[in-house]
């Protein structure tokens, strides 16, 4: 393990930057979302949560599929793909980093998402520990450490220091290019940390619900008459889907250029109410339907399909963004799943 | 604000007791001190009965589907959600006869998301002691006054009178912050165009085009939305080029321009804090210096000004000054 | 899909001297949607439509761009081609490039690429053409006038004689109007009742003229050839049908204290009576308020007295429902209410009187029978002093903005005619400026100052006093630049004239529009003064703007002329280029009712699937293309998009910009 | 990063009323008073048919200035509609420049049918103003440009 001065964190980047394209939490109007580092970039490490989740750095929120050139009569297909060279992830906490594995087993089957692929095979990914957990975090009902999350190198920021422990291959190149700015540490500092912030998880208000209450009998829960309570105030809007870093639906839209036609895909919301709709009209006419399919395919479909791991990572940011206050925690409280009743 | 509570809770159980209403509209405790979501009760089902500085949802844009539903509703409205109720009404999107309104006191909403931009995070459970809260959090107790973890809607308060109501329960008197109301866009206004052109341009690069200002707006009740209908020319789903965002938000303000009640649920619910509100604001700004004040949502019967024209009215040359 | 042909036209050199037609004929060949294109010296000519018409047969062309002069020009001409050749007129697009290309642009590169630009954008909105059809209405051939006095009767009287059926409603027990009450007329100074009641004869006797007088229109629904109108007949308490007009009964009501409004209130009358001595129709009416019958049921005299049982006190307000093609807003005018001047003195004294009280004053049928003799005490008044303008031209807000038009004149004519019979009177007038063109109009008023002697004073009168028993008319000689006091024994204000308020209401019913001062807006000030903006509704008279007899009647007889040109079609045929509406889109808000200047928009409650088996009964617009005149400014009013208008559609304009954007 | 070699070749959207400003453009052509070939006029009704997507529409497309052209108010063959676009337009030109777009790249002007030389001297005033400013950049989609 080595670790690297907090003041010298920009040279970091900019040495990180010098090889490959960097893509951390910058701020921006005062949000902290995943941007593309350059020598202006505000970024902060310190932040938690981001607003948006980093599965924009594999699956983007738009992202153009295909273009067609338009020469008067002549249509020209134009594939868009382009090789991809290696870059860097870094800051992902625990969750987002659990929640590549879910997208993993969305995109990495058959038939098998070459966009996808291409980018996460040169993403190099650089994790950081939670030093300060937020009430509206559960990742450990899930089963995740986010004192230690894993990745191509692991990162803590402690006292004034970046701890970085290489995992991988890919992560001992990066680490050789960085290895002026560090010095060699034993990470006792880390292992106090993680124990403080391991006493500060049991205290998490969220930390007790049992998604597994969701493995019972899937048609009762479907036709459970809490959905429609639990849905009223639901707004439809795509908030909890856009800043989930799991949920993986898209849908293809196309778009008109000056010379020709751009083909892409972009973020799509189960929320909507034109999600999936179709000639025939939408699968789900109401937004108690579309409510519960969300909650259904995070906690039931999906583990169903893949091997009990629930697409849900308890990063907690729908808690915090829903509008309304809806989200997942209160549903699976209402079904029982709250260890304090 | 408990006595309030106390109050409200009493008239809800009365009416829905004797018959009156058969069901109401306020809010529901959530499992934080914050996460308060609107909610409809019914006689047997008052449990979770809220009303506490986290209550800011606009009830209002609730009624265009219950009202349709038969059967009369208890509504509880602050101030400011009155006028988008009457603003509803114009447009003949609620059944008036179903709805039974209360207008409650409101004294400002406090906003979660202010606590933390001001350091304070983990939060457990939020306090009111006179102008200041007292904050329990996972890392100690932290005190802010109320002041400064109001809401964003509720800085600039513009009403404390109520357009609408068949009755009332306010106890103290109301804040009402109106001459700050137009503050905001004043500082955008004096900019340079380059420095307006960069400030809304970082402010709209962070649009996840979530839709949620638009879901949440009273304004916005169209049964299909221009920007979901794809044969309207304009419908997007992605934050595909900033070219999307701006004119996602002009045309959104501009569909709402003259009927937006200034309720501030557009800055609210942006996942991203982008001020939506300073758009939407500054249209009402521009109708009232162009064409006389004007609030929608005061009067059921007003025309509002963007159908109204009068022959003398200034031509965009003069408001503008876009000759050289 | 679509196969598209594109002709374009030399116009000689005018377009191919500057434009290569070769090279736009090339490039829009090339064109998605293009199965042909050619070029051709005048596409207009016998030969160049031939042309047209063979290609649509040959290559079974579904829409046709011309690129060719202004669409101004020929587009009627080629939307002729094309329906003779068998397409749908509408499926006709012009691209204008000569006047709004070769015949501005020198440069043959720069224009011809502009010239394909503005081809292509033709052809990126006839992609999206859809064949359109003007819909067919009848036509109720029978006309209404709103309004019974001389506008109304003039415009019943020539609807009449060109046969149709007409309707006049008049809210006042009788027709004739403010006419009927003006003692004499310039500039000729004929009497005005010599002249107006043989007319007010005509309609009685007209069969095809009907008179619902002391009636009102209660409803208007439906549009140009087809109104539906409700007609509130008040009730007079006497049968129409049975009075004869005897007058018995008006001498033996012992009520005689109801104010005499045929006389402006200068006198009273029975509590039954018969306006006028010519009143059409020429039948008695009770008035409500005086009856000591109706109010205390404790008289019926009139009941006992009538010979032929006309009297029904229990009659009420009945309606009729008609029919009609068109209708005449003809509502008139009264002076305006004083209130705001207190500096003339007219609520304190007596002798303060309007002209239209001088009128009366003057005539042989009015309070003094024709002698000129002063309201206070009766006695012949010596110094008369006219104020013009009071509340005309009035920019205080007290008064009216507009100059009232007619004041001027009838000053003059007021003088002219108190010098010629009581020569012995003083008669002065303060005017700010004199105001007579017309035929015989300046003429009329000199005679006034130069044969009559009339005093006239250029200046505003400050004040009206009494002092003694004499009005002291106090006011500025601009001329001589003093202040003058006159001491006068009568004073006339020459009140402004406004719409007669019934108008707004009226104007809501027919959904017209009324400018700032509540006249009715015609449809374009200068080309289309007659008509509304709403089609099949006309205006006449001072509804519209002040005038006087001979302007009144003008306008009357165009109406007429208007309405019966369009009674005369059995069918209109409408714009297919209107707005429609989706209804599944709709939300009802009224926004777009709300900028139609037509009103041509309603809303109905439909039923509406809504999945599950469901309905939902959702309030939507509705337009009617009958009235919709194309405007499209509730296409953009609508924040939903659920309004569109045909031949210019939202995706159509989209698409415009996306061709035209294209480089 | 694309290099822009070529001298950028400006672009106005012009939206024409049927009954004034288009016979207006109609006469300045046959007046052969010339105006920049940059000028595309789009014909509507009515200015009051000009939504302000159409507007932010040809800026996304690429336009450097859009211009609306109607009757003089008062004059509407509808009566009414140019009293809209007055509104409508100063709310939504000001709105665009409080998002930062230059207040210079749009305009709206009243030409009657007789005002042949008003039309082409607006024409050429506007496409000067837009040659100065140079490219839309501020309302661009960069998807549109090439």
């Amino acid at each position: 393990m080595i670790k690297i001065k907090v003041s010298l964190l920009d040279d970091l980047y900019k040495k990180i930057a010098e090889t490959y394209p960097l893509y951390l939490p910058v701020e921006v109007a005062g949000e902290v979302n995943y941007g593309k580092y350059n020598s202006d970039s505000k970024v902060r490490l310190d932040v938690l949560k981001t607003v948006k989740s980093p599965k924009d750095a594999f699956f983007p929120q738009s992202e153009n599929l295909v273009k067609f050139k338009v020469d008067g009569q002549k249509i020209e297909v134009i594939d868009v793909r382009e090789e991809a060279k290696p870059f860097v992830v870094m800051g992902v906490r625990a969750c987002d980093y659990k929640a590549f594995d879910v997208l993993d087993r969305v995109f990495l089957v058959d038939p098998l998402d070459t966009y996808y692929q291409t980018k996460r095979e040169a993403g190099i990914v650089i994790t950081a520990a939670c030093g300060r957990p937020d009430e509206t975090c559960f990742c450990t009902v899930f089963g995740i450490d986010p004192t230690d999350p894993k990745g191509d190198v692991t990162t803590w920021l402690v006292d004034g220091y970046l701890y970085w422990r290489a995992n991988t291959a890919k992560g001992e190149e990066l680490t050789k290019a960085v290895s002026s700015l560090a010095e060699e540490t034993d990470g006792k500092a880390v292992d106090k940390q993680k124990e403080e912030v391991k006493k500060i998880l049991k205290k998490l208000p969220n930390a007790d619900i049992k998604p597994e209450v969701f493995d019972e009998n899937m048609l009762d829960l479907f036709h459970d008459k809490k959905w429609q309570k639990l849905s009223e105030a639901c707004l439809g809007c795509g908030t909890c889907t856009f800043v989930c870093p799991t949920c993986q639906c898209f849908d293809i839209k196309e778009f008109i250029t000056n010379d020709g036609v751009n083909r892409f895909r972009c973020w799509d919301s189960c929320m909507y109410k034109d999600f999936t709709k179709t000639a025939g009209g939408q699968p789900r006419p109401t937004q108690m339907q579309r409510f519960r399919q969300r909650f259904m395919h995070k906690l039931v479909y999906y583990p169903k399909n893949n091997g009990g791991l629930y697409s849900c990572v308890g990063c907690g940011r729908c808690v915090k963004k829903c509008p309304q206050h809806l989200n997942i925690v209160k549903v699976i409280k209402a079904f029982g799943g709250d260890d304090n009743e | 604000m408990q006595k309030i509570e106390e109050l409200m809770y009493k008239r809800a159980s009365e009416m829905l007791e004797s018959g009156e209403v058969d069901r109401v509209i306020a809010w529901k405790k959530g499992e934080t001190c914050y996460d308060v979501s609107p909610a409809t009760f019914t006689k047997d089902n008052l449990e979770g009965f809220v009303y506490d500085a986290f209550c800011g949802a606009n009830l209002s844009k609730y009624l265009v589907e219950e009202s349709k539903k038969g059967g009369k509703i208890l509504v509880f409205l602050k101030p400011c959600d009155t006028y988008s109720f009457n603003q509803l009404l114009s447009e003949h999107r609620i059944k008036r006869e179903n709805v039974y309104v209360i207008g409650i006191e409101c004294q400002g909403k406090i906003d979660a998301n202010k606590l933390q931009k001001k350091g304070i995070d983990g939060i457990l459970s939020v306090e009111e002691k006179g102008d200041k809260l007292t904050v329990k959090t996972l890392y100690g107790d932290k005190e802010i006054a109320f002041e400064e973890a109001l809401s964003v809607k509720c800085e600039t308060c513009k009403s404390k009178e109520f357009a609408v109501s068949d009755e009332t329960i306010v106890l103290n008197e109301m804040r009402d912050n109106r001459e700050k109301r137009f503050e905001a866009v004043e500082r955008l206004e004096k900019m340079t165009e380059e420095e307006r052109y960069a400030f809304w341009q970082a402010e709209l690069s962070k649009c996840i085009r979530c839709n949620a200002c638009r879901n949440v707006c009273p304004a916005c009740t169209c049964t299909h939305c221009v920007f979901d209908n794809d044969k309207s020319g304009i419908a997007g789903k992605a934050n595909a080029d900033s070219f999307e965002e701006k004119l996602f938000h002009i045309i959104r303000s501009y569909h709402v321009a003259g009927r937006c009640t200034d309720c501030g649920e557009c800055s609210r619910v942006c996942p991203q804090n982008i001020p939506l509100h300073l758009i939407n604001r500054k249209y009402i700004k521009d109708m009232n210096e162009f064409y006389g004040e004007y609030q929608a949502g005061a009067a059921v019967t007003a025309l509002n000004p963007i159908v109204d024209f009068t022959k003398e009215d200034v031509e965009a040359a003069t408001v503008v000054g876009g000759k050289k | 899909m679509q196969r598209i042909g594109v002709f374009i036209c030399h116009c000689g050199s005018n377009i191919a001297a500057t434009v290569d037609v070769e090279r736009v004929t090339e490039a829009l060949a090339k064109e998605p949607g293009v199965v042909y294109a050619v070029n051709y010296q005048y596409m207009c000519s016998e030969n160049g439509q031939q042309l047209i018409k063979n290609a649509i047969a040959e290559h079974r062309l579904t829409g046709i761009v011309v690129c060719s002069c202004s669409p101004r020009m020929h587009e009627a001409t080629f939307r002729k081609t094309a329906e003779a050749a068998g397409l749908n007129a509408y499926m006709v697009e012009i691209a204008n490039i000569r006047e709004q290309c070769s015949w501005i642009h020198k440069d043959i590169e720069e224009a011809t690429e502009k010239a394909i630009v503005l081809a292509r954008t033709a052809v990126a909105k006839i992609l999206l053409d859809k064949p359109l059809t003007a819909g067919e209405t009848g036509v109720t051939k029978r006309a209404l006038v709103i309004g019974g006095g001389i506008a109304g009767i003039q415009a019943a009287l020539d609807i009449a004689d060109a046969g149709y059926e007409v309707d006049i409603v008049e809210k006042r027990p009788t027709i004739g109007g403010r006419m009927a009450q003006l003692d004499k007329t310039f500039p000729t100074l004929d009497c005005s009742a010599c002249i107006l009641t043989p007319k007010m004869v005509d309609c009685a006797q007209s069969d095809k003229i009907n008179i619902f007088s002391y009636s009102e229109v209660e409803e208007v629904k439906g549009f140009v050839g087809n109104f539906d109108v409700k007609i509130r007949k008040k009730a007079r308490h006497v049968d129409e049908t049975k009075c004869t007009g005897c007058g018995v009964c008006m001498a033996s009501c012992p009520s005689k204290k109801g104010l005499n409004e045929f006389n402006m209130n200068l006198n009273n009358r029975p509590a039954i009576y018969i306006p006028f001595a010519q009143a059409i129709p020429n039948v008695a009416i009770i008035d409500p308020e005086q009856c000591l019958k109706l109010k205390s049921d404790k008289c019926g005299l009139c009941q006992r007295k009538c010979g032929v049982g006309a009297i029904d006190y229990k009659q009420e307000d009945s309606f009729v429902e008609r029919k009609y093609g068109a209708i005449v807003v003809a509502t008139g005018f009264r002076p305006i209410k004083l209130d705001n001047f207190n500096e003339f003195g007219y609520a304190d004294n007596k002798d303060v009187v309007t002209s239209l009280e001088l009128e009366r004053l003057m005539n042989a049928a009015g309070p003094t029978k024709g002698t000129l003799l002063r309201p206070s005490d009766g006695k012949h008044p010596k110094v008369i002093t006219f104020i013009q303008c009071v509340g005309s031209r009035d920019v205080s807000g007290c008064g009216k903005p507009y100059c009232s038009k007619i004041c001027c004149m009838y000053t003059a004519k007021h003088a002219m005619l108190i010098r010629e019979k009581y020569p012995d009177t003083e008669v002065h007038v303060f005017y700010i400026d004199i105001r007579t063109p017309g035929k015989n109009y300046d003429e009329f008023y000199r005679r006034a100052v130069e044969q009559y002697g009339v005093d006239y004073i250029k200046g505003m009168v400050g004040k009206v006093y009494n002092e003694n028993g004499k009005l002291m008319v106090q006011g500025s000689d601009l001329l001589d630049n003093k202040q003058i006091v006159i001491p006068s024994d009568l004073v006339v204000l020459a009140t402004a004239i406004e719409p007669d308020p019934s108008v707004r209401d009226i104007a809501t019913k027919l959904t017209i529009s009324i400018d700032t001062n509540d006249f009715l807006t015609e449809a374009h000030a200068k080309l289309r003064p007659v008509e509304s903006p709403t089609a099949g509704v006309f205006l006449a008279g001072v509804c519209q703007g002040p005038k006087d007899v001979p302007e009144t009647v003008s306008q009357a007889s165009a109406c007429a002329s208007k309405v019966i040109g369009l009674l005369a079609k059995d069918k209109l045929k409408g714009n297919p280029c209107v707005s429609h509406v989706d209804e599944n889109m709709c939300t009802g808000c009224s926004q777009c009712e709300q900028v139609c200047p037509y009103g041509a928009i309603t809303y109905i409650d439909k039923e509406f699937r809504i999945g599950g088996g469901k309905t939902e009964t959702r309030r939507v617009a509705s337009v009617n293309p009958a009235v919709c005149q194309g405007c499209g400014a509730c296409t953009v009013t609508c924040p939903s998009g659920a309004m569109d208008l045909y031949g210019f559609s939202s995706a159509q304009i989209l698409k415009e910009v996306e061709a035209i954007c294209k480089r | 990063m694309q290099e822009i070699t070529t001298t950028h070749k400006p672009l106005i959207v012009a939206f024409c009323c049927n009954w004034c400003s288009y016979a207006g453009a109609d006469l300045a052509g046959s007046s052969r008073l010339s105006y920049p070939a940059e000028v595309k006029i789009i014909r509507v009704p009515c200015s009051c048919r000009v939504n302000p997507i159409f507007v932010l529409k040809a800026f996304q497309r690429g336009a450097d200035g859009v211009i609306l052209c109607g009757c003089h108010p008062g004059d509407c063959h509808y009566s009414t509609g140019n009293y809209h676009t007055r509104r409508r337009m100063a709310l939504m030109f000001s709105m665009l420049n409080y998002f930062g777009i230059e207040k210079e790249r749009t305009r709206i002007e009243w030409v009657s049918a007789a005002e042949g030389a008003k039309f082409s001297q607006v024409m050429n005033d506007f496409a000067k103003t837009i040659n100065e400013l140079g490219e839309n950049r501020r309302l661009e989609d960069l998807r549109c440009k090439k």
